[in-house]
């Protein structure tokens, strides 16, 4: 089987097949072999890699999967051929540089920091959401143009909702 | 006076499950209040009994005096134990449990009054003989008031809410610019958290060590110092990982930190469990900074050196019995820390997380000491604290403990909500750490988000288990399209443009 | 001697566990082996590396000599720690590791075979002038000799595998019709569990204790008593709970059994971490039972009053280092106790029992430590022993600690096999235990089948629990009848027949 | 709803509605009442039965079903008006008094104490079963003749596995 993954920012591509309870993984040139078995309890394995251990546990996210292992979430981005074919067609691209802010979970806003037309770059915080008792400033993660602001202060929120949508910054814009 | 055997907890979380386990341990009625999101909580289910009091937001249930009052008369409370935070230090709730003829397990109102207000409980150090951090005699207004100070006394200053406590409502400001924009957002969050704006501002000591003094008094004037913790590792002015004893503490400099905290709970004629919180600056000098008047989060880092169960310690008192061990306080032994294991992403600023516990797995064996509210399945809610669990370990020294620590961690099966687990594995592993080079600004001068950075093997690990997860998706797929040609196959194809559209 | 780097574990479950977590502690590789139906057991997920030696039966896997000595020195092991039973106390196998340049932890084979043989202990023990029990010169081969013996000494007499050990292929016979009964069924469970069918006798103690010593040795022949553990709650001569210190004991009788004990270990050269066993008459003589050259069960209660880690002791002594505490053991500190949580079923006499675990939540909180092999989901293997977790606790006395053990008893949810999690609160609220009036006949005397009748509460929350499974049962009936009516219906009317027709 | 309960061997008739959370319940003159929320993982419920909590598991059994609740198991036989009337028919009565032992779990039979014919009474013990290095007596639970045994010597059976099967004792034979 094939795809490509995107993990720590760098994307490659993958060829897999199993063999009984071994799992042959070949990326740009690496050979990685596994012992692997299901374990109870969501989808979870246990690894065996050249003897080593490992318990790993996946789950879908906002961005493709995230794997869990010792505590510690690594995000995998899992893009199928016909995924990378509409990618490549642009779309994906120019989607990308767009963004929009989402509380990221139920809140109260205590404070906006810009408004529609303002130039932000990327890491400005631009919200502020109260929420467990703390105040957590959101920030932006690229470069762009505040298009919209979909809420006011002291507003209630719910998780996942938009509050500011930006538009590619001019940068950005030869998509 | 009479034996308390039926004792309300007026609090939710680990907090009411760990006085739930005295109460039991010590052959007493266990009696719960709950919220309505609280109904499934594990405090509900462990207790003997459990009353609802009401709506989740805290204000209309674990904060609403009147029914927690009425309930506790209902079901014939003998005692109420307001665990931390809520009614924890709240003078008004202490009077209206005597006025219903219920016990408060905690100091007399008097002294939650005087020590609930900051600017008296300096008077009362200062008449200690106990040193203080130099600030303004009383809450300033405006920022220009606090500007005039600043060119008294210099900066960096602190602003702190006057209602204020366990670090809420507190910012530190370097410059006049900063002042501006902390302001507002300093006075709003007082506002919110406390009911009261009011804020004033003391010397902010660069680099300082929190540590603080465990006391237990009884009704003989008895006040036994029960040793110090270091809880220098903090985030916003949260503490993350406590320990006891101090790495920065000698014989000579616990002895005199010892009598310092007793004698300003003479001053003020402590009664019950309290914690004397001091700071202490690069020369090692002490400065009283507040009392809390309540059993500390971090307690049990105390009970794992010394043996003792403070909770049941308070009851003693609480029922006019002396303290257990009289006038000698067991030896402390060996060493113990104890991480706050809280639901928010390190790797996204330490955002606040909620959602179900979908796995869990506590660590276990030597050494190791798990207090925690939540269980496989729970939905934690939105409405209160982000506090898990708290992992404590105890070791014959601090590498061992340290070590047990990072062990333990590593153990430690925590999935749904994003959580802070290997942020301490990084914390406990980092040298500065490991050398006992603490203070409250340790996060500021060695965090950097990238810290958590898989090692190749881990990301190997992470490589194999997305193709496992292609290969099951694939699986179900194919099942789902020899079912039904049209759902089945639409959905995975929508999935992948939906993903590729991002 | 060089550090033991890798250290390879020949052993499964909680002690494997156990073990993997000193290493960790220690900054040494853990290596596990499995066998195949082991593949999912938390030893082989928690483990640095994990290899495969074969098929479920033990003979096959774990005590397949050439196979775990192939697998350690292909992974290129530096030492082998047998954990208890398997290779724990193997000669052979202590010898195969020296010949394959691996370091056995534990004692030297010599002393292994030393002790190993019940008669050269006995003569170990009588050299070092500490008395034994009167028993038969050797191995009986029929049962003539036996009541010969019998008519020289008397009945109770108590048959004893010659191979055995930990309680196994042990009998008490009464009388020579007792005697008939029982030789072929204890011959049989020898020659099954040690394949050595050989059975000695001696004199059987009415109500006696089970009372041993831990020990450590290092190569200085420093020999350190680390005070005693009570094992005295047994069934078929299995422990089931454990205590230190043992409430027969005052200070004389512990110095003098530590002295005797020590004695025994000296007479042989003991190296590392052993038990001395005895039994403790009702005028609380004691006498020599046997040496346990390995790490028991039941350390943990050893470590929770001295604070000392006994795997990473026996590791320095394997690495040739002296013990940690040179020659001042630390102080005992309170009281522990252990209960064994077994796979089995109390109402219909113990019976075995298997399956997947469903649910488990570990009790927690202060003066808890929990030792366990298991998690959810995971399925218990027939293979092996049926000890699910260690519950061991911890408290300033007896008192403290016993109804800690109740409270932790009360907080264990463990679902799916049967097990003995109601027994230990029946235990440990006994009149009888509370007093600490134990013996080895105690369930003998108070255990009733019917001891765990539920009151009438837990009646009637059974009653209400069955309604509202009809009630849930209907539901979904009804949800099926909806979606499909010949299928969900019949199901549910055939269930009732079936049920109808038992 | 209406059924029958037999718990501790007394049968009941139980008759039970809900109102919203609130669980009532009548047997034998007795009302009970409780607040209930079922819990995650299995088939749990929270009650409190005038304010006292209690946390109850419920599973199927071989026979009936069985409750768990702090650690200890109460077996609950549940019949439903359907199945009451096929057992007054007499067929359940009469059924109930012959006996199948079968084997609790996986292992190997080491002794065989009964022959065809033999008559036996309620506690005694048939055949031995050795299993996870325990040898486990399995022992009769009514009076009865021997009718058949199923197994022999050093056979491995497997859980539930029939061993020995009982006619019902002569004094029982009314049916």
């Amino acid at each position: 089987m094939r795809f490509w993954v995107t993990l720590e920012g760098r994307e490659t591509e993958v060829t897999f097949h199993t063999e009984g309870d071994r799992l042959i993984l070949e990326t740009d040139g690496r050979r990685l072999e596994a012992d692997f078995v299901p374990l109870p309890d969501g989808e979870v394995y246990s690894l065996l890699i050249e003897g080593r251990s490992h318990v790993v546990r996946v789950s879908p996210a906002a961005e493709g999967l995230e794997v869990e292992l010792r505590g510690a979430v690594i995000p995998v981005e899992v893009k199928h051929p016909l995924e990378r074919m509409l990618q490549q067609s642009g779309g994906g691209r120019a989607a990308a540089r767009g963004e929009t802010i989402t509380a990221p979970m139920p809140g109260v806003v205590v404070a906006i920091r810009v408004k529609p037309g303002d130039a932000v770059s990327a890491g400005q915080a631009v919200v502020v959401v109260e929420a467990m008792k703390m105040q957590n400033e959101l920030t932006v993660t690229h470069d762009g143009i505040v298009s919209e602001v979909l809420v006011g202060e002291r507003a209630a929120v719910a998780a996942g909702q938009a509050l500011v949508r930006l538009a590619p910054a001019p940068a950005g814009g030869e998509a | 006076m009479a034996r308390l055997n039926r004792v309300l907890i007026a609090n939710r979380g680990e907090i009411a499950v760990r006085i739930i386990r005295t109460l039991r341990e010590t052959g007493r009625t266990s009696i719960a209040l709950f919220s309505e999101p609280d109904r499934t909580a594990l405090h509900v289910l462990m207790a003997d009994e459990a009353y609802a009091i009401g709506p989740g937001p805290s204000k209309d249930s674990y904060l609403n005096l009147e029914r927690v009052i009425e309930t506790a008369k209902r079901v014939r409370a003998d005692a109420i134990h307001p665990g931390y935070g809520f009614f924890a230090e709240n003078a008004t709730f202490a009077r209206a449990c005597a006025a219903a003829g219920i016990v408060f397990i905690g100091p007399s109102p008097e002294t939650i009054d005087a020590l609930g207000d900051k600017l008296m409980a300096r008077k009362a150090a200062l008449a200690a003989g106990v040193p203080v951090v130099p600030g303004s005699p009383g809450p300033l207004e405006t920022r220009d008031e606090v500007k005039a100070f600043a060119r008294e006394i210099g900066y960096p200053l602190m602003l702190k809410a006057a209602a204020g406590g366990g670090g809420k409502g507190m910012r530190v400001v370097r410059s006049d610019a900063e002042l501006d924009a902390a302001w507002d957002l300093t006075r709003g969050e007082a506002l919110a958290a406390f009911g009261d704006a009011r804020v004033f501002v003391e010397r902010y000591i660069e680099r300082p060590r929190h540590v603080e003094a465990q006391i237990l008094a009884d009704h003989t004037g008895r006040v036994a110092f029960l040793g110090e913790r270091e809880c220098s590792v903090q985030r916003r002015h949260q503490k993350l990982l406590e320990e006891t004893p101090s790495p920065a503490f000698d014989a000579e400099t616990r002895r005199a930190f010892g009598e310092a905290a007793c004698r300003v709970a003479q001053q003020v004629g402590y009664l019950s469990a309290g914690t004397v919180e001091f700071i202490l600056d690069e020369q090692r000098r002490f400065y009283f900074l507040e009392v809390n008047t309540r059993l500390q989060v971090e307690h049990p880092v105390t009970e794992m050196v010394t043996g003792l169960d403070l909770v049941a310690e308070q009851l003693r008192v609480a029922e006019g019995q002396e303290l257990s061990f009289g006038d000698h306080p067991p030896e402390p032994r060996g060493w113990s820390m104890e991480a706050r294991i809280i639901a928010e992403d390190p790797a996204r600023n330490f955002m606040p997380s909620v959602g179900a516990i979908e796995r869990v797995r506590f660590p276990q064996g030597p050494g190791v000491r798990n207090d925690s509210g939540v269980y496989r399945g729970y939905e934690v809610p939105v409405f209160y604290d982000s506090l898990l669990a708290k992992l404590v370990v105890w070791g014959s020294d601090r590498e061992q403990a340290r070590l047990r620590l990072v062990r333990a961690l590593d153990e430690f099966v925590l999935e749904g909500p994003h959580h802070n687990i290997a942020f301490h594995a990084w914390l406990a592993l980092h040298p500065e750490f490991a050398a006992g080079n603490l203070s409250t600004r340790f996060l500021e001068e060695h965090w950097k988000p990238g810290a958590l950075k898989p090692g190749p093997e881990a990301t190997s690990a992470a490589l194999l288990a997305a193709a496992l997860h292609e290969r099951a998706e694939r699986q179900r797929v194919q099942v789902g399209a020899a079912r039904d040609d049209a759902g089945a196959r639409s959905t995975w194809k929508w999935s992948g443009v939906e993903r590729g559209g991002r």
